[in-house]
């Protein structure tokens, strides 16, 4: 009863991606009767996310819950934190092997190559030859590994074909709009996440090209899934976020009281949302989708 | 000379946290005169000037006016009962125009429906023309005053103080970062205003700058009046003695020659 | 006051005559009207092709240098009060969580909550502007300190209220309000309609709005910025309170010893730079029926950096909002222009700091020429 | 000059004695450790039982507070000399990203790639430098205009060679680096090893390192920034050239006139900025093994607020180097502090703009009775 | 005095940009005199000194020192050199203490194995020391300079030139923003260190105040020289009138009584 758990996020403050998790780890610790932390540093620097490990660690919780934003930063103090006899289970970005090599028990996540790999390969199908891929936050390296394998499946070079789109929705839909003007022959679209999604969104609406051109994104909005519905999105790839909040804390809370724990690693996603399974997602996308 | 004095200031005492600037200084001015106040450095004369002037608020003391009994807010309200100063430290803005510096805080306006603009015309109309009868050709009303020479800078701010109805006008050692003919410039402005019915309060440290123009003298020291006098009741060099502590001076003007 | 500088009126034969043609053309906007035309001419070459210069080409870069320009003049005029504002971005998500927060979360009619925007946002900007006044502190450190307190509120707030820091449906809440079409619509549409038929701009050729004019009215965004330069202009160089803010930023001890109510102008111009923000805010929220804690990020620099393009001196006292207008219209175009001519996007910055670089050096002979600094 | 302050040192009667207790209290530093101590208690009550201050705990906020202290000492020193380097974050960036393309991507043996960092860095520190010096604009604007070129020269780069923002394998690539460990490695474990055997500090419960203490060494980081400190204190305190540096920053003209080669010094001041951004780099090149485009992001106001925290003028010529450790010290416990606390972190920032604002005025304060200054 | 002037400068140019500050300057100094230079603002006084001191670079023109030609880099060759100066503008840092200035630009330092730090003590014990006989007590020697006084500023600065061993001690305006004792006081310390054989260069508008300390004054006027003259060749009101242009001077006081 009463474990202390503590979640640490990659993400700068105002990722707002990061608030399906926040209420998935709430409701579980909830249920669970247990407290569960988020942390996260402040700016998205992942030295800071190191540290912000090792100080968890330090504070003695019952386990720890970490994203692998970057193997080579944060395997030591994740690994640390398992040798000191904290049981650890990694989610969201990073892969299984690495999550076995850190030493931790499960991985709860969807590799971002993978996922952005996956979408091209439906945009492939989808007849794409030619794509933009809107990164808002290009100085994160997962956004980028997610337009490479975009790329990648397409089988085509990335090129300038990755902006770096600035987080104000203005300027992205003024740069979105500038570039399909420049680039006619686009007919894909990638957008990372919601921050540039809603500009997307608008700029399509603006131009007219709503609908004309193939549109994938990441992670789910009230908006996004509105154009999902209205066809100017074509699918939208769910990592079912909650699902990596809250499994890592029913598992933990577990181990901790009857010692049972799964064997293997856990993929939340990447599942893709189209206009035929959207109104399942609809109610609760932003909050617990 | 009239009678009453167009100002008045009763014992005036004023107290920075623990400095005590003023410690109960009396002076008047009566239209017309020049009234000089001189003093060693520290004396007070600019905290003096500043009370009258209603940037600082005595801590105690009376002012008056006409014989009423005034207090000043802020400078504007100085200003508006006919108190202008020309600071030691100016009050020009190199990096503003002529026009602009002349009219800051005063500008002229013109009703345009409901809103007031500048009377930008009129400013610089009335600008050279006040600068003209100054004896100072500006190639430009618009020409910052940063391309303007000390002493230009001077008649400038006397010419606003003047041309805005001064009826006292303070001078704070309007000479003291002057050559000696733009001194000699500024000691004829003083006199032709002096002559116009405006009362001047002159400050300064040099003795013959003081006599040129002063009818009458009033010492600090440290923070209290010595004394005040007419001219032609003291010799100049009186007046530096008294500046200065008499003893001390003595002593090292002998042995410098006794020109000090 | 001790080293004089020459005294250029009076004929002085110690000083060589400056031709009169220079002194024509010398004004505190000349830096910056010269690097438009640059960027202008610059642009045409290199994207001239592109559809740039079309009318949707236009519309797009217009559009962010409205956004820019509407910061770049509460940062103009607070720059020339001799003060500035490191949290305008802050602001802007802050006043965007404040609309979204009321309106959405609370359900406050919209009016209501934008009008409560504002106020809190200028409360907010009367109370740096206080602080600065109070204490003497620098306003760099009192902003700066604003900057780090209100972007934390703002997520604090949006987080606490609603487990997220993106708050949407903003766009339904607004539905039919008066006053958020004054910051959400478009305006003269009529006219792209008949510019279109008359065959003078293009029209979609595809998609579900073919037919009609690719440029289908003139944002408020722009209307804004548009009246937000044409006040800041009047107020500068056509009024009273122009000349105080002059005064106060140039010498404000000077400009108190002759009346000038120096405090209050410097507050009124903080004051007037969050209602900037506000204005940005408002219609980026109406524009995207959301708001998100993350807005507004570095906005602050980008204000500061259009100002100082347009020739406004960094410590106060100089500058034009022309020149802020114009120096947010070089940020727009270089920004989309990099686009349209498909340079590799983050060299943006790069070249952004080049032509700060190259922008304030002119600035700086051309003040030097006009105020005999030296 | 004109108004002269008080005449304080002879006897006075217009001048109310000070006590002398006042004085001896009344030093740069004051107002960090008064900060510094009150932090501590705070927190001892707060968060006492969480682990904070264990040994573990310690190292946690000792290391977040080293890493601040590094680029708050560069900061300081260039602060005194009366500039400031917004492009401190940038560097920090660009430096890693240098130290791993040159190792990593083109093979350079890891020592060579770390000293071509070191003179990269140092060559755009003083860019810098001769910018501001031989220009005369502010530093503001020109560290400004670094701030975005080195940015996103740092974010063209890695995406034009590895297609990347980040470039890992710089661990394995610095395996056997001399150089490397001076930067990545800890040092002095045999004496925690001893600690733990001794019972005094606690050791791992269980995994492959079970029986191990659980802090087994200083990180050359924390000796980085400790030598850094006193180095950096040394030179302002003992020797002539940092005397030359608070003239400098105090009045450049005057310096000049004495015959201090202010340019040199400001100069040299900028360089050990861009120094010590590159060890701040380095360390964490090694330590994490991977450089990514957007570290150091904001570490410019960071530095520039412990360096405030701590007692210096932001106008230049006075304080301490101590003053900006403590201020780095402050910034490190408050920000690890508020963890242990379990405060929402978002909150973080809010503390971080009030402890900013009560320093900076308690610092004035305390300087205005130091130097007379009005 | 000796026959070879300590520095002598030989028809000194100098211009900045368009303006052409100095236009053919000759000056030289013995040891043990006092050179007085006089000229209205803005003649090339200042200009000139710094030439001198090392600060400026003449355009044209030759500097010799006891005979042979020297060209100063900086100020730090020509203070080495000898050559000291005490600014119109100070050249005192407010924030620093009075120790640190004094020192400032040649701090006394001490081994310490390969390193050279400050030698506090000894700087602190020297600057007491040099202060006490200028007849200044400090309250300690890391005071701030900020807290002093205006002439006790002054005064840090002369001893600062006389300690280290200035042969020639240039002075540009010293008692421009003093009192009339605190001006006494600078002028007395002048006279003591000529007495010890250190030529002195004496910048003032106060023909009063150069005639009370000058063996020899020159006059400068729009850049170039009028004259040199001994003391008792000339009379004050011919020094005034030839720093100012007769004619107009002499129009201008009698308007005024003569006085200025
Ligand atoms: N704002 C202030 N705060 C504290 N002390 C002040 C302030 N203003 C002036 N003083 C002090 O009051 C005293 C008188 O100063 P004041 O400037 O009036 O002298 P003054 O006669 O004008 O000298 P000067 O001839 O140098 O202009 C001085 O000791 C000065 O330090
Ligand atoms: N750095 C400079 N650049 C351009 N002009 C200068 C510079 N320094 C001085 N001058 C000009 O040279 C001329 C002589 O100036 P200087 O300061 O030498 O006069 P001064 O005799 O010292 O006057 P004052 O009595 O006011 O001190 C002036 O016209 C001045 O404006
Ligand atoms: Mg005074
Ligand atoms: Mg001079």
């Amino acid at each position: 009863e009463g474990e202390r758990f503590v979640l640490v996020s990659h993400a700068p403050d105002s990722d707002s991606w990061w608030n399906t998790i926040k209420n998935a780890i709430a409701l579980a610790g909830e249920q669970m009767d247990v407290t569960v932390e988020y942390r996260n540093p402040p700016t998205g620097d992942l030295a800071d996310m190191a540290r912000i490990i090792e100080q968890a660690a330090a504070s003695g919780p019952n386990g720890i819950i970490a994203t692998i934003a970057d193997f080579d930063v944060l395997k030591g103090p994740l690994a640390d934190a398992v040798d000191r006899g904290i049981p650890v289970i990694t989610i969201n970005s990073g892969t299984v092997e690495q999550s076995k090599e850190i030493g931790a028990l499960l991985h709860v996540g969807q590799p971002e190559y993978d996922a952005g790999f996956g979408a091209g390969e439906q945009a492939k199908a989808a007849g794409v030859t030619s794509f933009l891929c809107v990164n808002h936050y290009i100085t994160n390296p997962a956004s980028v590994e997610r337009c490479q394998g975009f790329a990648d499946a397409l089988g085509v070079e990335l090129g300038n074909q990755m902006i770096d789109a600035g987080q104000d929705p203005g300027e992205i839909q003024s740069k979105v709009a500038a570039y399909l003007q420049t680039n006619p022959d686009t007919n894909g679209i990638l957008t990372l996440g919601p921050t540039s999604a809603h500009p997307t969104i608008a700029a399509l609406n603006a131009t007219g090209q709503a609908g004309a051109i193939f549109f994938g994104t990441f992670d789910l909005s009230t908006e996004i899934a509105a154009a999902v519905k209205d066809g100017t999105i074509n699918f939208a790839i769910d990592q079912q976020p909650f699902l990596q909040g809250y499994l890592p804390v029913v598992v933990l809370t577990n181990l901790a009281r009857y010692g049972v724990v799964p064997g293997n690693s856990i993929n939340s996603g990447p599942g893709f949302i189209t206009k035929d399974n959207i109104a399942l997602v609809e109610q609760y996308a932003g909050q617990y989708r | 000379m009239a009678d009453t004095p167009l100002i008045e200031l009763i014992d005036i005492k004023k107290q920075f946290g623990p400095v005590i600037a003023l410690n109960g200084v009396s002076v008047s001015v009566m239209p017309g005169e020049c009234h000089c106040l001189l003093g060693d450095n520290g004396a007070g004369k600019s905290t003096f000037i500043k009370t009258m002037a209603g940037v600082h608020k005595p801590t105690s003391g009376e002012i008056r006016m006409n014989g009423k009994s005034v207090s000043f807010a802020d400078p504007r309200e100085a200003m508006n009962a006919g108190v202008a100063t020309v600071y030691q430290d100016l009050a020009m803005i190199p990096l503003m125009s002529v026009t602009r510096n002349f009219w800051m805080g005063r500008e002229p306006r013109r009703r345009f429906g409901p809103f007031q603009f500048l009377d930008m015309d009129r400013a610089n109309r009335i600008t050279l023309e006040e600068m003209r009868r100054m004896g100072i050709q500006l190639r430009a009303p618009d020409q910052a005053v940063g391309t303007l020479s000390g002493g230009e800078r001077q008649t400038v701010a006397i010419a606003r103080a003047v041309y805005f109805g001064a009826k006292v006008l303070i001078l704070d050692e309007p000479t003291s970062a002057l050559g000696v003919r733009q001194t000699a410039n500024v000691l004829a402005t003083i006199d032709r205003v002096r002559k116009t019915g405006v009362g001047i309060v002159f400050i300064t440290h040099n003795v013959r700058h003081a006599m040129a123009v002063g009818d009458r003298f009033t010492v600090l020291n440290r923070g209290k009046t010595l004394g005040t006098a007419l001219k032609g009741e003291l010799q100049p060099e009186q007046l530096q003695d008294m500046m200065a502590g008499g003893a001390e001076m003595a002593e090292l003007s002998s042995s410098l020659g006794g020109t000090v | 006051m001790v080293d004089q500088p020459p005294g250029a009126p009076t004929a002085d034969e110690r000083v060589q005559r400056q031709s009169t043609l220079r002194r024509a053309f010398v004004r505190p906007e000349l830096g910056a009207m010269a690097g438009t035309v640059l960027v202008f001419i610059y642009f045409a070459i290199v994207a001239g092709g592109t559809g740039m210069f079309a009318a949707d080409g236009i519309m797009n870069w217009g559009v962010v240098s409205a956004q820019f320009a509407i910061i770049a003049v509460g940062a103009c005029l607070l720059m020339i009060a001799g003060e500035f504002d490191l949290s305008v971005g802050s602001m802007i998500g802050f006043a965007g969580i404040v609309i979204a927060l009321l309106s959405v979360h609370l359900g406050w009619p919209m009016w209501a909550s934008i009008i409560a925007a504002f106020i809190v946002a200028m409360l907010i900007g009367a109370a740096n502007g206080y602080l600065v006044i109070k204490t003497g502190l620098p306003s760099f450190i009192v902003t700066l300190a604003s900057l780090y307190i209100l972007r934390g509120l703002t997520i604090y707030l949006s987080i606490s209220t609603t487990r997220q820091t993106i708050i949407g449906g903003v766009r339904e809440a607004a539905q039919g309000d008066w006053l958020a079409t004054l910051f959400g619509g478009k305006v003269l549409g009529f006219i792209f309609y008949w510019l279109a038929d008359m065959g003078w701009i293009a029209t979609f050729q595809a998609g579900n709005r073919a037919g009609q004019p690719v440029v289908d009215g003139i944002p408020m965004l722009m209307i804004w910025a548009i009246a937000l330069i044409i006040f800041a202009h009047v107020l500068l160089t056509r009024t009273r309170f122009g000349n105080w803010i002059y005064a106060a930023g140039g010498d404000a001890k000077a400009a108190r010893y002759v009346g000038v109510p120096v405090d209050r102008v410097k507050i009124a111009m903080f004051v007037f730079s969050a209602f900037c923000a506000t204005i940005f805010a408002a219609c980026q929220v109406m524009e995207f029926g959301s708001a998100a804690a993350d807005r507004g990020l570095l906005k602050e620099f980008e204000a500061i950096i259009a100002v100082v393009i347009g020739g406004a001196l960094l410590t106060g006292g100089y500058g034009s909002v022309i020149g802020a207008a114009l120096g947010a219209l070089i940020f727009g175009v270089v920004q989309q222009g990099l686009f349209f001519a498909g340079v590799e996007s983050s060299l943006f910055r790069v070249f952004l700091g080049v032509i700060l670089l190259l922008a304030v050096i002119l600035n700086t002979y051309i003040r030097r020429l006009i105020t005999g600094e030296r």
